[in-house]
């Protein structure tokens, strides 16, 4: 069970990131303005839409149950747990108890679970089709997630995140390789997570008027909007924390972990610039054809597999 | 993708600066019907021509009045009116910052007096009407003298004429000034 | 002292089931329950302590047959098994008291009781047998008195069910009776403590191993012998169900286990590998079937045959263990398939006591025709809900626990197991990831169109919440779904002590509110922090909601759905078919989908004539390879054996004849 | 007007018809040299139309209905068919229908290209096509009364507005899909269709087992307003807001029916100019299609950039007529704005600097990794559907037909222009997406030889003589495709009958077959592709054999509480 | 209908309209930085909502004002109308106005969406959106330039002025309307007028027609001719100088040439 510093720093880096969460998507849209040769919002946008979404009225449809209601909550929760588990600042997981991949990968499920489920409560048509492709994303993804942490759980010994974050940071695994084809899988598997184009089936504003978060208003889509902003945030610390732990804290004082957090930021910035450009240069894929791309994700998570065995 | 970042960077900002900077419309932009009401002489031509209805003319022969009323919120901005006016009354302006919280913002009204006739003594033609032909009688050559023995035959309305049946006046129908030949 | 408790527990099923019949209707109902209750909770009362200090009670009765005594043995995992076995049916007898009234009164609720404590009595003494001439008989009577359940609707479907699942479990009896006999053979008693004790070629017990294995499997339904399942259990009267995919295919598992690790000692490494084979190809395979399902009850079927798959993964697991020394792995493995086993019975049950109740009020097991039910029927579906999430692993829930346990269980294979485990446990892992996501899909899918949304037919737009004993049933299995899973820390020494009395070693598992896979260093997991956690996060949404709740109008509930500006219509919400629709198109080729796409474009001249009559239509392989087959083959080898049945009485003289001489010839031999 | 009958066109066809059905052709007229119109009786209606139609190369350009109890105590329909074969011209089929009986047989299941405008004519005048197919109303709202038909002459004013009589929609929709399937509502106010019309696609799961459509939710009675308040010449300002994206073209259209009737004939100059501008509008409007695709399929900075590049052409279009959309340019006769040197300057600056963005944007979208995949072989429309529904534009010939006006009959200045012809066999969106964007060069040398070779002289004719009764078609070849007005003129200086029938209108009826077999993601990009234009197609309005089972909900209430809210707050 | 049911299911219209006053002005107060905008097309031409999409796109970008089009009627802050309500419309307006979270702002966009435009008094119109749902802001235009669509916004939203105001004019005693060019004979000036018009349009006709009445009039003792030539030469259009020339034409042919 976590000592009383190490639920702290838990409890703070998750609320960090779910502060940062606006201002991540808020840079998004910035980014995203810059390319389409516009001036665009400010990076504060996102926290205005959200404060303004808390003072709006809730319009909840004939039909929809709790599930509709109680969603976004759950979905906050989940995520903001999986934040408290995340190697952030540190080599090792706040929450060694929580901070395991195999219970990351369950705790998505939950998510997705919900997430999908509202959209059929809703009784929404567009809602229904997000919820079906969010489901089946979720089927897609799932093997290359869960081979690419498995190979980098295996390089470690451990399925603890924080030993896989301190292994990939000393390259103790034994296999150059294995780790760099994990990092790429795990990038393609973040990337796609974080929902964005050529990924973002669920919720294409186009196909399906925003999917799930069609009937939502009010407050509910102010979480929403906010837990999406979350959810690439813990999706790319991910990334950055576990695979990419440069810079990370080995031992918890203050200095070490204002440079961590420095490091962090730069990280996140550079993730985000990333995805932003990829996601504004590519059409959306044919929800059909995904499965194309996500096969090739899983292939570069067996070569890593391959690699790993015969250690390379 | 290296193409279109290319390209980006090439094009930069194109945002106007607009509210914050004025942004001036083509010369020739058909924005806001101006309308000077002193040159307006009520004819009634731009009411007619009026595609959009957004011109309307309104007698009230009980008050000796004619109402000349132009709703910008009907109005199609296709210049018929400016087209038509005689006297350059209206015109379009370049002017597009219309919108308004009010409907009521949305009219512009001019109110003119009626010349009685001279016959049956009901108003019926806007005084500004029969000055501005008597000026253009006097202006065709006409002796004033002649041009004001004519406003007798100006003033008398259609339904008198008919009665006294004077014959020549009736090329003098108040509402074609625009090809009156003297 | 747990003994007589057993046979105490026993003897009140036979009792109400005698009585049961005898009985009045309404007389007949609650004796069923209350005998049924009572014996489980003796059933309880006997495994725990047994489970508790973990030493095998045994006892031997003398029977009709000299060469088999009837010896009954509880040990852990016959204790475990009974545990498993009364949970349930202390669940399902109070759930059957008002589920039968209601919805067989007058049609025989008297014979469904007899079948019913017959069959939960038959199971017990299954795993308690041990002796492999008792196992089989009851055995036998445990697939009689379930065939009696499947059938018992007569309709057509029930027909054509009990039929194919009466062939197959007889084929697979067949197969355990075989290796029973060649154990026989090599033992000369029928005695399970013999035949531990029994050394054998590697050969012969391959053979054995492989007879029972397949034997057992279709017991269990794993693929490919699972075609009998998804027809059968949701043939059955719901509670009916619960028990057929609650316990009986355990008994399957439960045989795998008996034969290929207590008798035979799990002697070679590619045993366990093809029972972590099969179990991951059933686990993904269950779990696409079940997508393409319209039908509630066979979707649950379907997923039983995934979660099989799951338990197979981790007794596969524990086999490799075994026969590879590695005790430690040996145990984390069946530790988790037998955490799978219970959790899987519960929820399981749980399931489908939910499906029943349901059913019984939109009276209708096509999805398409529900919807709504979370206003109208809301505990049944908060209990049908805990459930779902269970089953879909999802945290901190029970089916959470076992799954993690098992994916633990394979990284630690995949860690220090052999070059062949290092490649097919972390592709094990993927395909169980599959499952698992494939899962989620399909519960949202099951709880979504079931339960959310607007009714879609009359009857669910009329559905009432069903009465308080039924609630009491899944209330308390859904009481254990949350505990199994929150009280990891304290369920799992319990059951790593059965599993450590299969492999031979014991590993710590649990200390202080974390569970962990013999070394915390591995991974740990602590679900009473989980939820704990989870609870309390979800303050921070309510709180930030909370600030401005003073600054907004009241919520509008009930407006209508949004249908893009056009008048909303019951077709527009989604339906059961279209929500899986991705995945039997992402996954073509495993449904055998062929496109219908016909006359589109001929169409334009005879002005509106057929155009494409559906996007795909599910064509299972193993309808027509497998049974399309067996069924022709048995109804040719029967018509052939026509001539066997002459009809003349000195010919039948002269079967029985010969089968003395066949059988003197054997007990000389 | 008199014709000389030398210089006629489509001779050829008058003289097959006469042949085929020697008794049943009862009069001939010609309104210009390559139109002509040819009575014929009412049971060889059918067999005339589908000589023409599929014997001749024809093609169904419009039906239109008209009220001629004034005029000879009948009502008549006219079958407007394009000769596509060795002769290009018009031939209009015609025929009386009694007011008595006021049916006649039905051309559709002969030539399905004709149902739509005989649904209209149905709704409009209340005539009965016996023998068609589908009977649902087309054009007028589900709320509209049964036996109320706006444009007979004796029916109502044109400011009726009759009672609702439904709250609810009543359009009953056709699924010929034998299997289960999910309704999804494209529509009328879905994000991708800036204008509304309800796309029902009946699905599994993702996939389109059939889909269905209810338009018009845009009929605002146009054609009425034609006949009544306006005068003639006001039309070509009603004209262009038929359309938003391509009005001008129908103002075109409208005032060359006008100016065929009376045998005016415009000046070269205004001729000229009306290209001049034609071309602005499709360029225009391909850089809105190009845009729209990339936003359909995700790919907004592709969306942005085209929409980016599209200010160029508003700014072109505000510079030649003052505003940058709706042009109004048209009178009667010719045109109300010249084009001088500064503004010749500055158009060719313009048309220059489009010319390199698009062809980098162009590249750039053709590179963009998925867009090919987005883009090929969705929303087929085969060859034969496209024979049978008479498409037009891109659309068209993106299924391998070469039909385009500027070519086929040349009007405004086209004559003279040498107009390169586009067409592909893909039959498939990608096709019709490359189609435009040739097309978009092609229209800025189109511009540019207009602005060298711009003839000097008048843009205007006045004192023509006007002659009531008259009546000729008028044609221009939208971005979209064959626009097509048929003008009556009456007494009054108003209009006798205007039908006016925009390109989309063609384009709708075999969009069900694009549809069919893609997934629901496709949907907007394939409804996209079709370039449709809602507010063209729905100048009019249709009337079905529906049940009365309306079922009233609140929505009196909620009109009532709006209206009464009408003094809104912020006032 | 139950928009705003907390106001209107109790409380009698007088408090209701108070209440929802106070509503809509916190509400402005709440989305000055951040608006959803959903749009409805009420029966448009489709030119409103080319330029609203202008409006959205880089040279306009109205996102730097925070103001978004959302695809969903439950996010809305306002709602935005175009076109002229026809029948058909209707009731998706209202289903999608009842839709949207109360308060909301509702926008009348363009000529059709104000009155009904050139269409107001068809058969299958209702002739504006204001006949069927309430109307806060109006922004007239055929179709409103993208600009005017800004300052429409900003308007709404409290940020600029209105500029348009209802205005009266009495005729004022003794007001009259003077001839213009009065030293140009009215017969040639007619001429000249009208055949600028044939040759250049209304608008350029009239201005070409202007510069040669000032030319005409000028009086710097050079001739005309010269004078023309002069104006010519700094223009440099030849296709002015083939109207002008007509022009001359017209004035060389005589006076008062009345004739066509």
């Amino acid at each position: 069970m976590p000592g009383f510093g190490q639920l702290a720093l838990a409890i703070g880096q998750a609320a960090a990131l779910l502060l940062l969460a606006p201002l991540a998507s808020g840079f998004c849209r910035v980014l995203r303005a810059k390319i389409h040769t516009r001036t665009g919002p400010g990076f504060l946008q996102d926290y205005r839409d959200i404060l303004k979404l808390l003072k709006r009225q809730e319009v909840v449809p004939k039909g929809a149950g709790i599930i509709f209601r109680a969603m976004p909550f759950i979905l906050m929760a989940t995520l903001l747990l999986i934040a408290m588990a995340l190697p952030v600042l540190t080599l090792a997981s706040p929450l060694d108890a929580i901070g395991n991949v195999f219970t990351f990968i369950c705790l998505l499920g939950l998510v997705r679970f919900f997430f999908s489920l509202s959209g059929i409560d809703s009784g929404n048509t567009f809602a229904g089709i997000g919820a079906s492709r969010e489901a089946t994303m979720g089927a897609l993804m799932e093997p290359v997630i869960l081979l690419a942490l498995f190979v980098a759980a295996l390089l470690a010994g451990s399925t603890s995140l924080g030993q896989i974050s301190t292994s990939f940071r000393s390259l103790s695994g034994g296999s150059i390789a294995a780790e760099i084809a994990v990092l790429f899988a795990v990038a393609f598997a973040v990337f796609v997570e974080m929902g964005k184009v050529p990924y973002d089936m669920a919720e294409a504003e186009q196909e399906l008027q925003d999917g799930p978060l069609t009937e939502y208003s009010g407050p509910g889509l102010a979480l929403l909007k906010w837990c999406v902003g979350l959810r690439q945030v813990v999706m790319a610390t991910i990334l950055i924390g576990v695979f990419l732990p440069y810079g990370a804290a080995a031992s918890a004082s203050f200095e070490t972990l204002l440079w961590a957090a420095l490091a962090f930021v730069a990280k996140l910035v550079c993730v985000f610039l990333i995805v932003g450009v990829i996601e504004n240069s590519v059409a959306r894929n044919r929800f059909f054809l995904t499965s194309r791309s996500t096969w090739a994700g899983f292939g570069i998570a067996t070569l890593a597999l391959v690699f790993y065995l015969v250690g390379l | 993708m290296f193409k279109l970042l290319k390209e980006v960077f090439r094009t930069g900002n194109v945002t106007v600066r607009y509210p914050f900077a004025p942004l001036p419309a083509s010369p020739n932009f058909r924005g806001k019907p101006q309308y000077d009401p002193e040159r307006c002489i009520a004819c009634a031509a731009c009411t007619i021509a009026c595609p959009a209805n957004a011109l309307s003319m309104e007698t009230d022969t009980a008050a000796g009045k004619r109402t000349w009323q132009l709703c910008f919120g009907r109005c199609v901005f296709c210049g018929r009116c400016e087209e038509v006016c005689p006297t350059g009354a209206i015109a379009l302006s370049p002017e597009y910052e219309l919108a308004v919280m009010d409907r009521a913002d949305l009219y512009q009204t001019a109110e003119f007096r009626l010349a009685s006739c001279r016959v049956c003594d009901t108003p019926f033609v806007p005084k500004k009407e029969v000055d501005y032909v008597i000026a253009l009688l006097v202006h065709a050559g006409l002796p004033e003298a002649e041009a004001e023995r004519r406003r007798a035959v100006v003033e008398t309305c259609p339904a008198c004429k008919r009665k006294n049946d004077v014959p020549r006046v009736g090329s003098l129908g108040p509402l074609h000034q625009m090809g009156m030949i003297p | 002292m747990p003994l007589s408790l057993l046979a105490l527990s026993v003897a009140l099923y036979v009792g109400g089931a005698v009585a049961s019949v005898v009985l009045p209707e309404r007389g007949a109902s609650w004796t069923v329950a209350i005998t049924g209750g009572f014996g489980a909770l003796l059933g309880i009362a006997a495994s725990v302590p047994v489970l508790i200090d973990g030493h095998a009670v045994t006892a031997a009765i003398a029977g009709p047959f000299p060469f088999a005594h009837f010896s009954v043995r509880l040990d852990a995992l016959a204790a475990f098994m009974v545990l498993t076995i009364s949970l349930l049916a202390a669940a399902i007898a109070v759930f059957g008291a008002a589920y039968v009234e209601e919805e067989y009164a007058g049609r025989g609720i008297g014979a469904m009781g007899f079948f019913m404590n017959l069959f939960i009595a038959s199971m017990m003494l299954v795993v308690v047998s041990d002796d492999a001439m008792w196992f089989i008989v009851f055995f036998e009577m445990m697939s009689l008195t379930s065939y009696f359940l499947v059938v018992f609707e007569q309709d057509d479907e029930a027909i054509s069910a009990g039929w194919i699942y009466f062939l197959i479990a007889h084929a697979g009896t067949m197969l355990v009776l075989i290796a029973f006999l060649l154990l026989f053979a090599r033992t000369g008693s029928f005695d399970f403590a013999t035949f531990r004790s029994a050394t054998l070629p590697a050969p012969v017990a391959s053979v054995i191993f492989v007879l029972a294995f397949v034997g057992f499997g279709a017991k269990a339904g794993m693929i490919p012998l699972h075609i009998w399942l998804p027809r059968a259990h949701p043939a059955a009267p719901s509670h009916a169900s619960a028990l057929l995919s609650g316990v009986m295919i355990k008994i399957g598992v439960f045989g795998i286990v008996k034969v290929g690790v207590d008798l035979l000692g799990a002697a070679t490494v590619w045993w366990g590998v093809a029972v972590l084979g099969f179990g991951a190809i059933s686990s993904v395979l269950g779990v696409i079937y079940a997508l393409a399902e319209h039908d509630i009850k066979r979707l649950l079927a379907y997923h039983s045959v995934e979660n099989i798959g799951i338990i197979l993964i981790g007794v596969g697991i524990g086999m490799i263990g075994i026969a590879a020394g590695q005790p430690a792995l040996a145990t984390l493995g069946l530790f988790a398939g037998l955490y799978h086993l219970l959790n899987h019975a519960v929820f399981k049950s749980l399931l489908f006591l939910g499906a029943g109740a349901v059913i019984s009020r939109t009276h209708s097991k096509d999805m398409g025709r529900m919807g709504g039910l979370l206003h109208l029927m809301p505990w049944t579906a908060l209990a049908f809900l805990i459930g779902a999430l269970a089953i879909c692993a999802v945290p901190p829930l029970n089916g959470f626990v076992s799954e993690w346990f098992t994916y633990q269980s394979l990284f630690i294979a995949a860690l220090h197991g052999s070059s062949l485990l290092r490649l097919v446990a972390p592709l094990s892992a993927v395909m169980l990831g599959i499952a698992s996501a494939l899962a989620v899909m399909c519960f949202v899918k099951a709880f979504g169109v079931t339960f959310s949304g607007e009714p879609r037919s009359e009857p669910a737009a009329a559905a009432t919440e069903v009465g308080w004993p039924m609630l009491i049933g899944m209330g308390w299995l859904a009481a254990c779904c949350v505990m199994f899973g929150i009280g990891a820390p304290i369920v799992a020494p319990v059951i790593r002590d059965v599993a450590a009395s299969l492999g031979g070693h014991g590993i710590e598992v649990a200390n202080n509110f974390v569970v962990f896979p013999g070394d915390t260093g591995i991974g740990e997991l602590s679900t009473p922090l989980m939820a704990v956690l989870l609870i309390g996060l979800a303050g921070v949404p309510l709180v930030i909601t909370g600030l401005f709740a003073g600054r907004r109008p009241k919520p509008r509930i009930g407006a209508e759905v949004w249908a893009c500006g056009y008048a909303p219509d019951a077709r527009m919400s989604v339906s059961a078919g279209g929500f899986a629709e991705p995945i039997k198109v992402l996954f073509r080729p495993l449904y055998g989908v062929r496109s219908w796409a016909d006359g589109c474009f001929a169409a334009t001249r005879p002005w509106f004539a057929t155009i494409p009559a559906s996007a795909g239509r599910t064509e299972q392989y193993w309808d027509r390879w497998l049974l399309a087959p067996l069924g022709r083959g048995v109804q040719a080898l029967g018509e052939q054996m026509q001539f066997l049945q002459g009809g003349d009485f000195r010919i039948y003289c002269l079967y029985i004849v010969a089968a003395l001489i066949v059988l003197l010839a054997v007990a000389i031999g | 007007m008199s014709v000389s009958t030398e210089s006629r066109r489509g001779t050829g066809y008058v003289a097959a018809l006469r042949q085929k059905l020697p008794s049943s052709v009862l009069d001939e007229s010609w309104q210009t040299a390559e139109q002509a119109t040819i009575t014929v009786t009412r049971e060889a209606l059918p067999e005339a139309v589908e000589t023409l139609y599929y014997g001749h190369n024809g093609w169904m350009s419009v039906v239109v209905g008209s009220d001629e109890r004034l005029l000879n105590g009948h009502f008549a329909v006219y079958y407007v068919l394009s000769m596509e074969g060795s002769e290009k011209s018009y031939v209009v089929v015609r025929a009386l229908v009694p007011p008595d009986t006021m049916e006649f047989p039905s051309v559709t299941p002969k030539v399905p290209a004709a149902v739509w405008g005989e649904r209209e004519v149905r709704d409009m005048f209340g005539l009965r096509p016996v023998g068609l197919p589908d009977e649902r109303r087309l054009v007028l709202p589900d709320d509209w009364p049964d036996d109320l038909y706006p444009l007979r002459k004796d029916a109502m004013d044109y400011r009726l507005r009759p009672e609702v009589t439904t709250e609810t929609e009543t359009y009953k929709f056709i699924n010929a899909a034998k299997s289960e399937t999910t309704v999804v509502p494209l529509g009328p106010l879905h994000i991708t269709s800036d204008e509304p019309g309800h796309f029902r696609l009946f699905v599994d799961g993702e996939d389109i087992i059939d889909a269905d459509y209810r338009l018009f939710y845009v009929h605002r009675g146009m054609e009425k307003l034609a006949e009544t308040r306006m005068g003639y010449n006001d039309v070509t300002f009603l004209a262009d807001r038929i359309c938003g994206i391509c009005g001008f073209t129908h103002s075109v259209a409208y005032a060359s029916s006008v100016e065929n009737a009376l045998g005016i004939n415009v000046p070269p100059r205004a001729a000229t100019i009306r290209t001049i501008l034609l071309e602005v509008e499709r360029l225009h409007s391909h850089l809105l299609n190009l845009g729209l695709a990339c936003h359909f399929v995700g790919f907004d900075t592709g969306f942005m950039h085209f929409f980016r590049v599209r200010e160029k052409s508003m700014e072109l279009a505000e510079l030649l007529t003052g505003s940058r959309k709706t042009y109004a340019l048209n009178l009667i006769g010719g045109v109300r704005r010249d084009i001088l040197a500064e503004q010749n300057l500055r158009t060719r600056q313009l048309i220059g600097e489009l010319r390199g963005e698009v062809t980098r944007l162009l590249d750039i979208l053709l590179s963009t990794p998925n867009m090919r995949q987005r883009l090929e072989g969705i929303g087929r429309l085969e060859k034969q559907v496209a024979r049978d529904y008479s498409p037009v534009g891109p659309t068209v010939r993106g299924s391998g037909h070469h039909r385009d006006v500027r070519i086929d009959h040349p009007y405004a200045g086209y004559g003279s222009i040498p107009v390169g012809q586009h067409v592909m066999d893909g039959c498939d969106v990608l096709s019709r997406t490359l189609i435009r964007s040739q097309e978009f060069f092609d229209s800025i040398t189109i511009i540019e030889h207009c602005l060298d070779n711009a003839p000097p002289g008048p843009v205007l004719v006045e004192g023509f003589t006007y002659t009531p009764h008259r009546f000729a078609l008028g044609y221009t070849e939208a971005p979209r495709g064959e626009d097509i007005h048929w003008s009556m003129l009456g007494d009054n200086q108003k209009l006798y009958r205007w039908r006016c029938r925009a390109a989309s209108y063609n384009n709708w009826p075999s969009l069900r077959y694009m549809l069919r077999g893609n997934t629901v993601s496709d949907a907007p990009i394939i409804v996209a592709s079709i370039d449709p234009c809602y507010s063209c197609t729905d100048r009019v309005t249709v009337v079905d054999v529906r049940k009365r089972d309306a079922t009233v909900i609140p929505y009196k209430e909620m009109e009532r509480y709006c209206r009464e809210r009408t003094n809104s707050p912020l006032k | 209908m139950n928009a705003a049911q907390p106001v209107t299911a109790t409380a009698s219209p007088e408090s209701e309209r108070e209440q929802a006053t106070r509503l809509k002005r916190t509400l402005l107060h709440d989305i000055r930085r951040s608006v959803y905008v959903f749009r409805i097309d009420s029966g448009g031409c489709n030119a409103c909502d080319i330029e609203i999409f202008a409006a959205l796109t880089p040279v306009f970008d109205v996102e730097r004002f925070g103001i978004k089009v959302v695809p969903s009627p439950r996010h809305a802050d306002v709602i935005l109308c175009t076109g002229a309500m026809t029948r058909a419309m209707r009731l998706p307006a209202l289903r999608a106005f009842d839709a949207a979270p109360d308060p909301k702002i509702v926008i009348a966009y363009g000529a059709c969406g104000c009155t009904g435009g050139i269409f107001h008094d068809l058969y299958c119109v209702w002739g504006g959106i204001d006949k069927i749902i309430p109307v806060d802001v109006y922004i007239p235009g055929c179709p409103p330039t993208p600009a005017a669509t800004i300052y429409g916004f900003a308007l709404g939203l409290g940020l600029l002025d209105q500029k348009l105001k209802a205005t009266h004019h009495v005729e004022a005693e003794g007001e009259q309307v003077t001839v213009t060019h009065p030293r140009i004979p009215y017969g040639l000036r007619i001429a000249l007028e009208r055949e600028a018009r044939r040759m250049a349009g209304y608008r350029q006709g009239r201005e070409i027609v202007e510069n040669f009445f000032i030319l005409m009039e000028q009086d710097d003792g050079a001739p005309i001719r010269e004078r023309i030539a002069d104006f010519l030469a700094r223009e440099n259009d030849p296709r002015l100088a083939e109207i002008v020339h007509r022009l001359e034409e017209i004035c060389a042919r005589g006076n008062g040439g009345t004739d066509q």
